[in-house]
């Protein structure tokens, strides 16, 4: 299982907690399962999120491995200028 | 349309070219002559992006009418360089970085021309307002103003030495701070 | 994937890196022959122009072209009809490219004509008659939110909220980052200072306005030349729009006269090229300088609620902050990563920062240097700064005392990696300016600024030459001078001369997809390709040794752009240069090239602080800028000029948005300024020279330590100036602009 | 649309006479490519009067001064003679625009633009300049400040155009100056322009001033309140707070995207003030 944090508007998507823990071994993993446990969650992976996996940011690159003690998260998905 | 036939001479070579009585000194150049080195940033007069000197005197091509040209000699970007051989102001903005996108790039040097005709030893204050109607959104000015003033201290060192002129701040109308 | 710290690559001396080379499109560029998008022309082109909507908010009743039809040297009219269905992501790029139902602003689109001159296209405009009836509008975000206030678009259902609302309103989405307990945090506090801002829209002012020509054959092939940050996305998004295969549409990325992300999307090359498609011939159409302020791409207005608690140490207990951004007609304002990043700076143990984005009758905001972080900085700034005044405390010690370092917990979420913020403010503290003498009237401002920067994809092709050069073709357009800079690490990397190094931006059939030139991204991303690029060609310029030699590809190294042996068990070889494997290529097995093909990662995030002084008249409210210090790590500095550069336009921009920048709409919903006669970018005679400090802290995702240093340099400025100004003013400055009449009026003297 | 280029202002006249449509005259173009360019004007011809060699020129006309209509701002602020003698109008002609407008704009086409704002215009009201006005039965002169009747338009009638603008003689003693306020340093649109000339006896006492209001109004302001606020006094502090009062309270401003009405009268009591301190102290150096 991989604890997966979330921004705080997508709290309520989750149940209200701001983490959750999910089953996976790749980024993509933890968002198939995300979208499948809770349908606020596959609305906002539909629009498209970030992810960063100990810091690092994945704009879109979805098979990076995670392991059960990595500090994950889910954000907007970014856009520069 | 009513077309104006016009004979120039554009950066030494006499030119002919017609144009339609209304359009710009700077769409014949771009669009009749393939001269694309003056750009077009605002059509207004605002940017200084199509400076060409015109007999001698600095001016935007997009406040001129073609037909305005008859007679007149243009230098334009283009013929800045000696052939193969850079104008100085040219090599200073490479060797500054005065550039970042470049498509302001030839009004500010059309423009810096004109001022060193007129003034070898400008000031700061003087480059930087003899420059406002040139804009330029990448480089804050900061490379292109020191560029100048090094192309100036250049052209000083190759012409006879003489001593530095004691300069005031110019004033003029403006208020400011 | 992720290319490996090279900690020994990091800390060695480099050849060419950080050296001030010459520029390889700089001769072009000094000599007028550089050609930007309008400089194209195509046999047989016509002009294209658009007709738009001088109205804020209006059903488009019906649209008669059948009069300039009729006109002699008109080819082809499109209106909304002409662009069919498309992929749902497209949907609001293709209503904004042409408006459908109802014209959403002033400047929305309405219909195109492609003629054989600008006069005939201007003509048949004057022919196309619209009837529109004309709805109540609203441009201002306070106002849009109100529950009053006219519905722009009846199926908006505010997201993000714990229910979805039953009515539509002009909320899109609410968003909220942060942690710990905010209200816990602030009865910890000594002093709590409460404070609402306001910005003003602002424009990115590039130089060159938008450019194409388009030219679809009746074979359904077609070729665009187009001024953008991304001919891979142009090609694409044009592509989804016409239903045309993406393989059957060739992009050339022009040179482009500046962006800073109002080129990142698409607003005249769709029309273009539905117009080529109907008169099938090129087309080319070049924006005016009204319709880009009208039309393109502007960013949000803002306004801004900031709490924030500090101890009389200096220690910050809790920050909260609201910010409320339009972006234009449609959602997706940068009010997410205003949110993200407004407290970024700082770690803190309760933070929140909650954003909203809104709708208003006004132009789809495009991303703009740092999208929606100048704004949120500007706030949380000028709190700090007035906590620091009000408990006496150094502005920059307070900083340092809070500031993110290593590891420490971001204010959005995940945990920073190693970053130089507190670099950047010692070598604040310790520069003379900071101790420099300020006079009447005068005052001095610090800020601090952050932003995410990208990686993205990225497709890089490296040729060797026969005659020892080099060809290095990359698909992210400079804007900057970034072919020197990726030129530079490719010659650094294969150990040879940076001018053996060509390096040009390839169209979209001759190399793999790349993002577009965006997120700072272009010489980390690029420049990070190009090196494995050319570390893949080392790997066969190595086994063509190996083969000259008869030894094992194994016992060959690559040093100084030479192959040599491995060890002395490996024989005596002369080594081999680059040149000298070039010319035997055909004889030892075929040309000899390096690739790449990533999604770059490890970007690594770029902190700034700005220190600006400020002279203010009190009797005409004019602010004039005495002295700016911009501090920034760069990681690594490739082209020291270009990153100067790059710290000393993004500094400048912010003067301008601090200072004279603004949309001014009337109460019709027309906008006032679309002109840079007032629309006011700062002039040379307004501005100082800007110095800088190029800070470098190595980026650990990077094989040289470079960070991207495009966009951070715009974060700090707003809250600088205005801290500056309030210390000149002796009064607490809250909306930008701070134009003459705005400081007046806070000064109290109208 | 047809572009005429006439080499006299015989045959400019009778252009203009006979001319179809919209018919527009010429100086610097400065302001009439820009209003063509927004699709404020479409004018059927054009009457470039630049060929005309007599309106190129600077002359002196008796003790005064003719300014061809033809005459760029730059070509007036690189006269010796004509700055020494009129600083405040030469400097006002060189506020107009870039050095790029500078090489084609005149004050002649400044002032026919009729824009309330225009720089040149309270400088010449101030110093009592005359528009020299060609027509189908011969010349004419009018103040300048009569030339315009209101944003955009004139008392020029058909066939009439301003040739040149004429400058009184510079007596001992005067000295005039001109002042305009601007958010940025350079290239925007005067927010309030004020000209100043004033002339002093032999111990300083002003004895006579004229003070002309820019943008504060649809046309300029020759403010005789203003004025009197410096007549009789040393132009010490005390006059030049009444003088500041009374401008701010003759301007008549308007709010638009330059600047609220508040601002633009507290800013005209602000820049007479500073103007007519210079102007001042020019009228002693000229003594």
């Amino acid at each position: 299982m991989v604890r997966v944090q979330v921004w705080g508007s997508l709290k309520p998507a989750i149940g209200g907690d701001d983490s959750v823990e999910v089953e996976g071994e790749t980024i993509n993993d933890l968002l198939k399962a995300l979208s499948e446990q809770y349908p606020g969650m596959a609305e906002a992976v539909r629009r498209g999120v970030s992810v960063t996996v100990n810091g690092e940011m994945y704009a879109n690159a979805v098979m990076v491995p995670v392991k059960p003690d990595d500090e994950v998260f889910i954000l907007p998905k970014l856009v520069g200028g | 349309m009513f077309q104006v036939h016009v004979r120039t001479r554009i950066n030494g070579d006499d030119t002919e070219f017609s144009c339609e009585a209304d359009e710009t000194l700077l769409d014949a150049l771009r669009d009749r002559l393939g001269l694309t080195g003056a750009k077009e940033g605002c059509g207004t007069g605002d940017c200084g992006a199509c400076s060409v000197l015109v007999d001698g005197r600095l001016v935007c091509a997009c406040l001129m009418l073609g037909a305005e040209a008859e007679g007149c000699d243009i230098e334009t970007v283009e013929g800045m360089a000696d052939g193969s051989k850079l104008h100085p102001l040219q090599q200073k903005f490479l060797d500054h970085a005065a550039l970042q996108c470049g498509v302001c790039t030839p009004g500010f040097l059309v423009a810096a021309k004109s001022l060193l005709e007129r003034n070898d030893n400008p000031t700061e204050e003087e480059v930087r307002y003899w420059l406002a109607g040139n804009l330029c959104r990448c480089t804050g000015y900061d490379k292109i103003v020191r560029a100048v003033l090094d192309t100036a201290a250049d052209m000083r060192k190759a012409s006879k030495p003489k001593p530095a002129k004691a300069k005031k701040a110019s004033a003029k109308g403006r208020v400011s701070a | 994937m992720n290319v490996q710290p090279d900690n020994k690559a990091m800390k060695r001396d480099f050849d060419i890196v950080g050296k001030r080379t010459p520029r390889p499109d700089g001769i072009d560029k000094v000599t007028g022959r550089a050609r930007f998008g309008a400089d194209m022309s195509m046999p047989g082109m016509l002009w294209g122009l658009v007709l738009r909507s001088p109205h804020a908010h209006a059903k488009i009743k019906r649209i008669d072209t059948s009069k300039a039809e009729k006109l002699n040297g008109v080819h082809a009219i499109v209106t909304s009809k002409d662009f069919g269905p498309c992929d749902d992501s497209l949907l609001d790029i293709r209503e904004n490219v042409m408006a459908r139902e109802k014209a959403l602003y002033d400047g929305h689109a309405v219909a195109a004509v492609a003629a054989v001159s600008r006069s005939v296209a201007r003509q048949a405009l004057k022919l196309i008659k619209v009837d529109y009836q004309v709805l109540p509008h609203v441009t201002d975000v306070d106002e849009a939110m109100k529950p009053d206030a006219p519905v722009i678009n009846d199926k908006l259902f505010t997201k993000g909220l714990d229910k979805t609302p039953k009515k539509p309103s002009n909320i899109a989405e609410r968003f909220e980052f942060g942690h710990g307990e905010v209200e816990k945090g602030f009865k910890e506090a000594d002093l709590v200072i409460e404070r609402t801002f306001r910005t003003e829209a602002t424009h990115q002012g590039y130089i060159e306005p938008h450019a194409c020509v388009a030219s679809m054959g009746a074979d359904g092939r077609g070729e665009m030349w187009v001024c953008t940050q991304g001919h891979f996305m142009v090609r694409n998004t044009c592509a989804g729009l016409l239903g045309i295969d993406v393989s059957n549409l060739r992009v050339t990325a022009s040179e482009i006269g500046g962006g800073f992300g109002g080129k990142t999307t698409v607003f005249i090359e769709p029309v273009a090229l539905a117009l080529s498609l109907k008169a099938n011939r090129p087309v080319k159409m070049v924006m005016s300088r009204e319709e880009v302020l009208r039309a393109s791409g502007p960013t949000s207005s803002s306004s801004i609620d900031v709490k924030i608690g500090m101890k009389k140490d200096g220690t910050i207990t809790a920050g909260d902050a609201t910010l409320r951004y339009q972006g234009g007609a449609f959602p997706g304002s940068a009010v997410p990563y205003g949110a993200m990043a407004c407290f970024a700076p700082y770690d803190l143990k309760n933070v929140r920062a909650i954003g909203w984005d809104v709708i208003a009758n006004r132009p789809k905001q495009a991303a703009y240097r740092a999208p929606g972080a100048p704004m949120g900085a500007y706030a949380i700034e000028s709190v700090i700064d007035e906590l620091c005044r009000e408990l006496k405390l150094d502005p920059i010690d307070v900083r340092l005392k809070n500031a993110s370092s290593d590891g420490s917990k971001a204010s959005y979420g995940p945990n920073f990696g190693v970053i130089g913020l507190k670099a950047t403010l010692e070598a604040a503290k310790n520069h003379p300016h900071w101790k420099a003498k300020l006079g009447k009237n005068q005052g001095r401002g610090v800020a601090c600024g952050f932003w995410f920067n990208f990686g993205g994809e990225t497709s890089v092709s490296l040729n060797v030459n026969v005659d020892g050069t080099v060809g290095l073709s990359v698909g992210t357009p400079d804007i900057g001078g970034s072919r020197a800079s990726i030129g530079n690490m490719a010659a650094e990397e294969l150990g040879i001369p940076h001018d053996k190094v060509r390096c040009i931006i390839a169209d979209t059939a001759s190399l793999g997809y790349n993002d577009v030139t965006d997120g700072s991204r272009v010489t980390f991303a690029s420049g990070m390709a190009a090196i494995q690029a050319a570390r893949d060609a080392i790997g066969k310029l190595c086994e063509r040794a190996a083969k000259i030699w008869g030894i094992p590809v194994d016992a060959v190294v690559w040093e100084k752009g030479h192959a040599r042996p491995a060890s002395p068990n490996a024989g005596k070889h002369e080594p081999l240069s680059l040149a000298d494997i070039a010319a035997q290529a055909g004889a030892t097995g075929g040309p000899i090239a390096g690739h790449c093909e990533i999604n770059a990662e490890g970007a690594g995030v770029s902190f700034a602080t700005h220190m600006v002084d400020s002279e203010v008249d009190p009797e005409t409210g004019h602010v004039k800028i005495l002295r700016y210090t911009v501090f920034q790590d760069a990681g690594k500095a490739v082209h020291p000029s270009y990153v100067e550069g790059q710290f000393q336009g993004g500094a400048v921009q912010g003067i301008g948005w601090a200072l004279n920048e603004e949309y001014i709409y009337s109460k019709d919903g027309r906008l006032q300024n679309p002109g840079f006669l007032d629309y006011r970018i700062p002039v040379c005679s307004d501005l100082p020279m800007i110095d800088t400090v190029i800070v470098e802290v190595p980026n650990p995702g990077h094989p040289y330590g470079v960070r991207g240093v495009g966009e951070t340099s715009i974060v700090p400025p707003l809250a600088a100036i205005s801290n500056s100004v309030s210390d000149a003013a002796k009064v607490r400055m809250t909306r930008l602009p701070m134009s003459p009449p705005n400081v007046l009026k806070a000064l109290g003297r109208i | 649309m047809e572009y005429f280029a006439p080499a006299s202002t015989k045959e400019a006249v009778k252009l203009l006479g006979t001319a179809k449509g919209k018919v527009h005259v010429m100086a610097g173009g400065t302001d009439l490519l820009v209003r063509m360019k927004g699709g404020y004007t479409e004018p059927d011809a054009i009457v470039d009067i630049k060929r005309i060699a007599a309106l190129r020129k600077i002359v002196r006309a008796g003790k005064g001064w003719r300014i061809g209509a033809a005459v760029s701002a730059a070509e007036m602020g690189e006269d010796k003679a004509l700055k020494k003698a009129w600083p405040g109008v030469v400097e006002a002609a060189n506020l107009i625009g870039s050095t790029q407008v500078q090489g084609r704009a005149t004050i002649a086409g400044n002032l026919c633009n009729a824009s309330p704002a225009a720089d040149s215009v309270p400088a010449m009201a101030a110093v009592g300049a005359k528009a020299v006005i060609a027509g189908a039965k011969g010349t004419r002169k009018v103040a300048v400040e009569k030339l315009v009747k209101g944003p955009g338009k004139t008392t020029l009638k058909k066939s009439e155009f301003v040739e040149s603008i004429e400058l009184p003689e510079k007596k001992k003693r005067m000295g005039d100056a001109y002042l305009r306020f601007i958010p940025r340093t350079e290239m925007d649109i005067a927010v309030v322009g004020v000209g100043i000339c004033l002339t002093l006896d032999a111990k300083g006492k002003c004895m006579a001033a004229r003070v002309a209001l820019g943008a504060v109004g649809p046309t300029v302001i020759i403010s005789a309140k203003a004025a009197k606020a410096l007549v009789g006094t040393t132009v010490d502090d005390a006059a030049l707070d009444a003088l500041a009062r009374a401008c701010a309270a003759e301007a008549k401003p308007i709010d638009d995207k330059r600047g609220t009405k508040e601002f633009r009268k507290h800013i005209a009591g602000v820049l007479a003030r500073r103007a007519a301190i210079i102007a001042r102290d020019r009228a002693k150096e000229n003594s």
